[in-house]
């Protein structure tokens, strides 16, 4: 199914209809008890949430075997008690889409890289850890892309003051302070 | 001469905007990229946590700037897919129109500034005077030229003048007439543009698939994905079109990049008339979104530059909780280095003039 | 069958200085009755030596100004507006009532609806006032020197180019060499200045325009030795009056003036206008200036005036080439007069030399315009491969055709 | 005595020429080397006019004064190791 390198994927182009119900038996065949509250959302999109250990076997799965070559992008999100993590991952053969959140505990902020898999989750993880503070394990260079280096903080996190709270962030503050 | 970095931008002609590209140069060849991008950063995730949902609209206007209208109507989309609201049938396909208009501008301000690029200042003066046919209709449709705030979360924010399908016709078939006989001729039919974007800046499709390329530059690659096609949102599934896909051998390089945007632009005028056609001529054009709302909706549109997408959730205030948004240029910004990697130092200009950059969306 | 309007320049300033030195001369007579010296110094004046070396010097600045001033204004005027007409615009449309002082600053009058003719000079006056920046820690010495090399290896190119048969400076038996020789003198002054600004930019510029000048340079030469097996001469004026017969083909004399673009000169022709075309930095060749990439290339250290003089110097060699190719290759000033009037005994014809010969280059510079402005730019290496895999066999090739034409015919 | 102006203008542009060869040899500067390299052939060739031949002076501008120099320059633009940090050229922060 994966493309191989110069092989041009032949690609429809046209969605399969009932490909979820298809994709959701095969990875409750694969993963059953790791996964916890898969549903259908709609056609054409499956929902799937597990725990960051197992995260990599699945995405191998989805990847390798269900042909999920296109990982559309990785967002962060900031519950105040947990981080969650929840990656969008496409398959252009059949159209069908699914969305991975991994659950990571608000103290330790770690989870493991996909750079391997695609490579198009080195821009996202190294915005995902610019900007929320999540760092990735075995990223080639993890490092600030949209914020200038010298920055100390993550502004997505909830704790990092919104402008409604206060007036303005004065510059010393921002620069040396908490 | 040792290779040495050399800085193409903050301020360059040829990067359209605020980023920079450094190149490493042994001589003529490049050996190395790096993409600094950053500098347009505006915080928009964050800003949009704290206005309501219908007033984050603006902001995503100006997130790229040249197809304003393509991205609030991906923000529209994902909210009212939280909210479970659906657009009534004029609605969809007022906005099916909006959002062709909208690429056709958005193409042709990109082969505007294609031309330069290579040293054609002609074709800058040729696809702008186009381009304000487009911005005619748009203004007529939605009041402004640029930024327009024209999507509603539930519909459009006001229906289309009356003989608005009339003014289109004729706008379209003075611009097919000048697309079919007077551009080939400064771009496809000139040797030395064939000679400046053949085999430059080549990408195979397992790559561009893997870095994460979508849009006009995949299907440059031969991989025939099209979202209106693949995953078809609003009413795009009762329109017969043909996406355009480069299909003699998985070329990958600029000319293949230029060819399929240029045969967009033809593609879109054809999709707006049949719009036309099939649009019922009366019905509601918005329904009314509720002010709260819980849970998480995600959006997924063909922008004129790949595949655009919005993931919001809501936790029951009237403000969304948190959203993401998915740039196709900042995806196909990792894939760059491999792109120039190889190439002459004056490639740079028409490989990244040909994957059409656009800063605001880069930088969020 | 073509008359020149100014027969002879140099016989003409030569009356004028006569003349002035006549005036000069009287009145250090007069004065050289209290002192007697002075008479020395009126024989002196007097003498043809001094009379020669003045009308030298104004037979000089008359062709400078008439290229400098007037043909390079009316050259950029020509091309700012064609390419505006190209790209479907007005162009410059400047009119003579906005100028400031008195008799032009009339209120309600269309400041902006005139010819735009004064537009190039607004733009040299605005030059002038702009300050001469030079970049921090540049080779300060070589980076002034290098725009006066450039410049003035321009316009050594007018001292020996003929505008029709009298209407010239000098008129040397290797007229067409001195102007190749005055032509490959630049590209030295632009790899300096390149080098000199200290910027990476122009630094890269500079070399790219080197080694293009350099390698058309050969082309060039040799589309003209293949010229030179034909005309057996170097002088301009003999070549043009070479080209001024009718073409006799087998016997019958057809009505197609028997230009050497025609005869089997044709594939020289072609090497030499393509190798002109880059010794003009025109866009199919425009690396040096690469606005894209480059940013300005070996000229974006320059301000002011400096930039001025060096921007100039562009339109002063298309100038020199179309002149250059209309005498060579297209029969220089040649061309039916129709009449002649006589105004006071002065045989004046309707249509002289001069008029046909700023014809032919203003058509060529047209053609130049409309090829730069309608194809984009050639990459370095294309065009290096270009000069020598192309236009150099090609050159060569020119060289045997015309050989063994010249041994059959 | 009439002055032989030949002679005179043969000594000064010899002179010229001296100097000019002593400064390509003695400059620390590599480009400027090469510009007094131009300087000294162009003067050699104007020497040629002196002999009243014409062809010579215009083929040694041609040659000499057109292309060896530059070639030269390119020599020295494309060998030397330190190409950033001569010192006409130092720019402050170097390479980045």
């Amino acid at each position: 199914m994966s493309a191989v390198a110069g092989h041009v994927p032949q690609v429809t182009g046209r969605p399969v209809p009932g490909i979820e119900k298809e994709v959701l038996e095969q990875l409750r065949a694969a993963f059953g008890p790791k996964l916890s509250d898969v549903k259908i959302v709609r056609p054409q999109l499956l929902e799937v949430s597990i725990d960051r250990k197992d995260l990599v076997p699945l995405c191998t799965y989805l990847k390798n075997t269900l042909g999920f070559e296109h990982l559309s992008c990785i967002t962060a999100v900031d519950w105040k008690d947990r981080f969650e993590v929840v990656y969008h991952v496409e398959n252009y053969y059949n159209g069908c889409m699914v969305q991975v959140t991994a659950r990571i505990p608000y103290d330790d902020p770690k989870i493991v890289s996909l750079t391997g898999l695609w490579n198009a989750a080195n821009y996202h993880e190294r915005e995902a850890w610019d900007l929320m503070g999540i760092t990735f394990e075995g990223h080639p260079n993890l490092e600030r892309i949209l914020l200038p280096t010298d920055f100390k903080f993550h502004p997505l996190r909830k704790n990092f003051a919104q402008e409604v709270d206060r007036q303005y962030i004065t510059r010393r503050k921002l620069r040396g302070g908490t | 001469m040792p290779e040495f970095w050399i800085n193409m931008g903050p301020q360059h002609p040829m990067t359209h905007g605020l980023w920079n590209m450094k190149v490493k140069v042994d001589g003529e060849t490049i050996t190395d990229a790096k993409p600094e991008i950053g500098y347009l950063h505006r915080g928009y995730e964050k800003i949009m946590e704290v206005r309501e949902f219908q007033k984050n609209v603006v902001l995503t206007d100006r997130l790229c700037y040249v197809s304003s209208i393509t991205w609030s109507h991906a923000y529209c989309l994902a909210v009212e897919k939280m909210m479970g609201i659906e657009t009534p049938e004029r609605g969809q396909w007022i906005r099916v129109i909006s959002l062709e208009l909208q690429r056709i501008a958005s193409h042709l301000m990109w082969l505007a500034s294609y031309g330069p690029d290579l040293g054609l200042l002609t074709g800058l003066l040729w696809c702008l005077r186009e381009r304000e046919l487009f911005l005619d209709l748009i203004q007529l449709m939605s009041g402004a030229r640029m930024n327009q705030n024209f999507p509603r979360v539930g519909g459009v924010r006001n229906d289309l003048p009356e003989n608005f399908g009339a003014m289109c016709r004729r706008s379209i078939e003075h611009f097919l007439e000048k697309v079919d006989n007077e551009y080939p001729k400064i771009f496809h039919e000139s040797k030395v543009f064939r000679m400046r974007t053949e085999g430059v800046g080549r990408i195979s499709a397992a790559d561009a698939i893997n870095w994460g390329v979508t849009g006009p530059n995949l299907r440059a690659c031969g991989v025939n994905v099209d979202l209106r096609r693949l995953d078809p949102y609003e009413t795009y599934e009762e329109i017969d079109f043909e996406p355009q896909v480069w299909h003699d051998g998985g070329a990958g390089d600029s000319y293949a990049r230029f060819v399929v945007r240029y045969n967009e632009l033809k593609e879109s005028c054809g999709i707006i008339l049949q719009a036309f056609e099939k649009m019922p001529k009366t019905g509601p054009y918005r329904v009314k979104s509720p002010r709260r709302a819980e849970g998480e909706g995600y959006a997924k549109t063909e922008d004129s530059r790949g595949e655009a997408l919005f993931y919001v959730i809501g936790d029951g205030d009237d403000r969304p909780y948190r959203v993401k948004i998915r740039s196709p240029v900042f995806c196909t910004m990792a894939a760059t280095p491999m792109l120039l990697r190889g190439n002459k130092l004056a490639d740079v200009v028409a490989i990244l003039g040909s994957v059409d950059v656009c800063v605001g969306e880069m930088d969020k | 069958m073509s008359a020149p309007l100014i027969p002879n320049l140099f016989d003409l300033c030569k009356v004028l200085t006569a003349a002035i030195i006549g005036i000069v001369q009287q009145i250090i007579y007069a004065l050289s009755g209290p002192v007697p010296p002075l008479r020395g110094l009126g024989d002196l004046l007097g003498s043809d030596l001094v009379i020669n070396l003045v009308t030298l010097l104004i037979v000089a600045t008359v062709v400078v100004l008439w290229v400098t001033v007037i043909n390079l204004f009316t050259i950029m005027w020509v091309e700012r507006k064609l390419y505006s007409r190209i790209q479907d615009r007005y162009g410059i449309m400047i009119s003579i009532w906005s100028l400031p002082f008195w008799p032009f600053n009339r209120t309600g009058r269309p400041t902006h609806k005139g010819t735009g003719y004064l537009q190039n000079l607004a733009d040299g006056v605005k030059l002038l006032q702009k300050e001469n920046i030079t970049p921090r820690n540049a080779d300060s010495a070589m980076f002034h020197i290098s725009p006066v090399l450039i410049a003035s290896s321009t316009l050594m190119v007018f001292a020996a180019l003929p505008w029709s048969s009298g209407f010239y400076v000098a008129n040397l038996e290797l007229g067409v060499l001195f102007i190749l020789a005055a032509f490959s003198l630049a590209p030295l002054g632009i790899l300096i200045s390149g080098w000199a600004a200290n910027n990476k930019y122009t630094l890269v510029g500079g070399l790219r325009a080197a080694a293009m000048l350099l390698s058309y340079s050969i082309p060039m030469i040799l589309a003209v030795i293949a010229l030179v097996v034909f005309t057996g001469t170097l002088d301009p004026i003999l070549i043009v009056q070479q080209q001024d017969r009718l073409i006799v083909l087998f016997g019958t004399t057809l009505p197609i003036p028997a230009w050497y673009a025609f005869g089997p000169q044709f594939l020289g022709f072609l090497v030499f206008t393509v190798a002109m075309i880059a010794e003009m930095e025109r866009v199919p060749f425009d690396i040096p200036e690469a606005e894209a990439e480059l940013v300005e290339g070996w000229t974006t250290e320059y301000s002011g005036m400096r930039f001025g003089i060096v921007f100039a110097f562009k339109w002063l060699r298309m100038l020199a080439a179309s002149a250059l190719i209309s005498i060579l290759y297209l029969g220089g000033w040649g061309g039916p007069v129709f009449a002649t009037l006589s105004v006071g005994g002065v045989p004046v014809p309707i249509f002289p030399e001069e008029f046909w010969f700023l014809l032919r280059v203003y058509l060529l510079s047209a053609f130049f315009v409309w090829l730069s402005w309608s194809i984009p730019r050639v990459r370095i290496d294309q065009i290096l491969n270009i000069g020598w895999r192309r236009l150099i066999p090609y050159s060569l090739l020119a060289i045997l055709i015309a050989a063994g034409f010249r041994v059959i015919g | 005595m009439a002055i032989e102006w030949d002679l005179v203008a043969f000594i000064v542009l010899s002179a010229f020429e001296i100097i000019g060869s002593i400064l390509v040899v003695t400059n620390k500067r590599l480009v400027r080397a090469a510009f007094w390299l131009a300087m000294t052939l162009v003067t050699i060739g104007v020497i040629y006019l002196l002999f009243l031949s014409e062809f010579v002076f215009l083929i040694q501008i041609l040659v000499y004064a057109g292309a060896v120099p530059v070639l030269f320059v390119f020599g020295i633009m494309l060998t030397r190791r330190k190409i950033m940090e001569e010192a006409g050229t130092a720019s402050e922060e170097g390479i980045p």
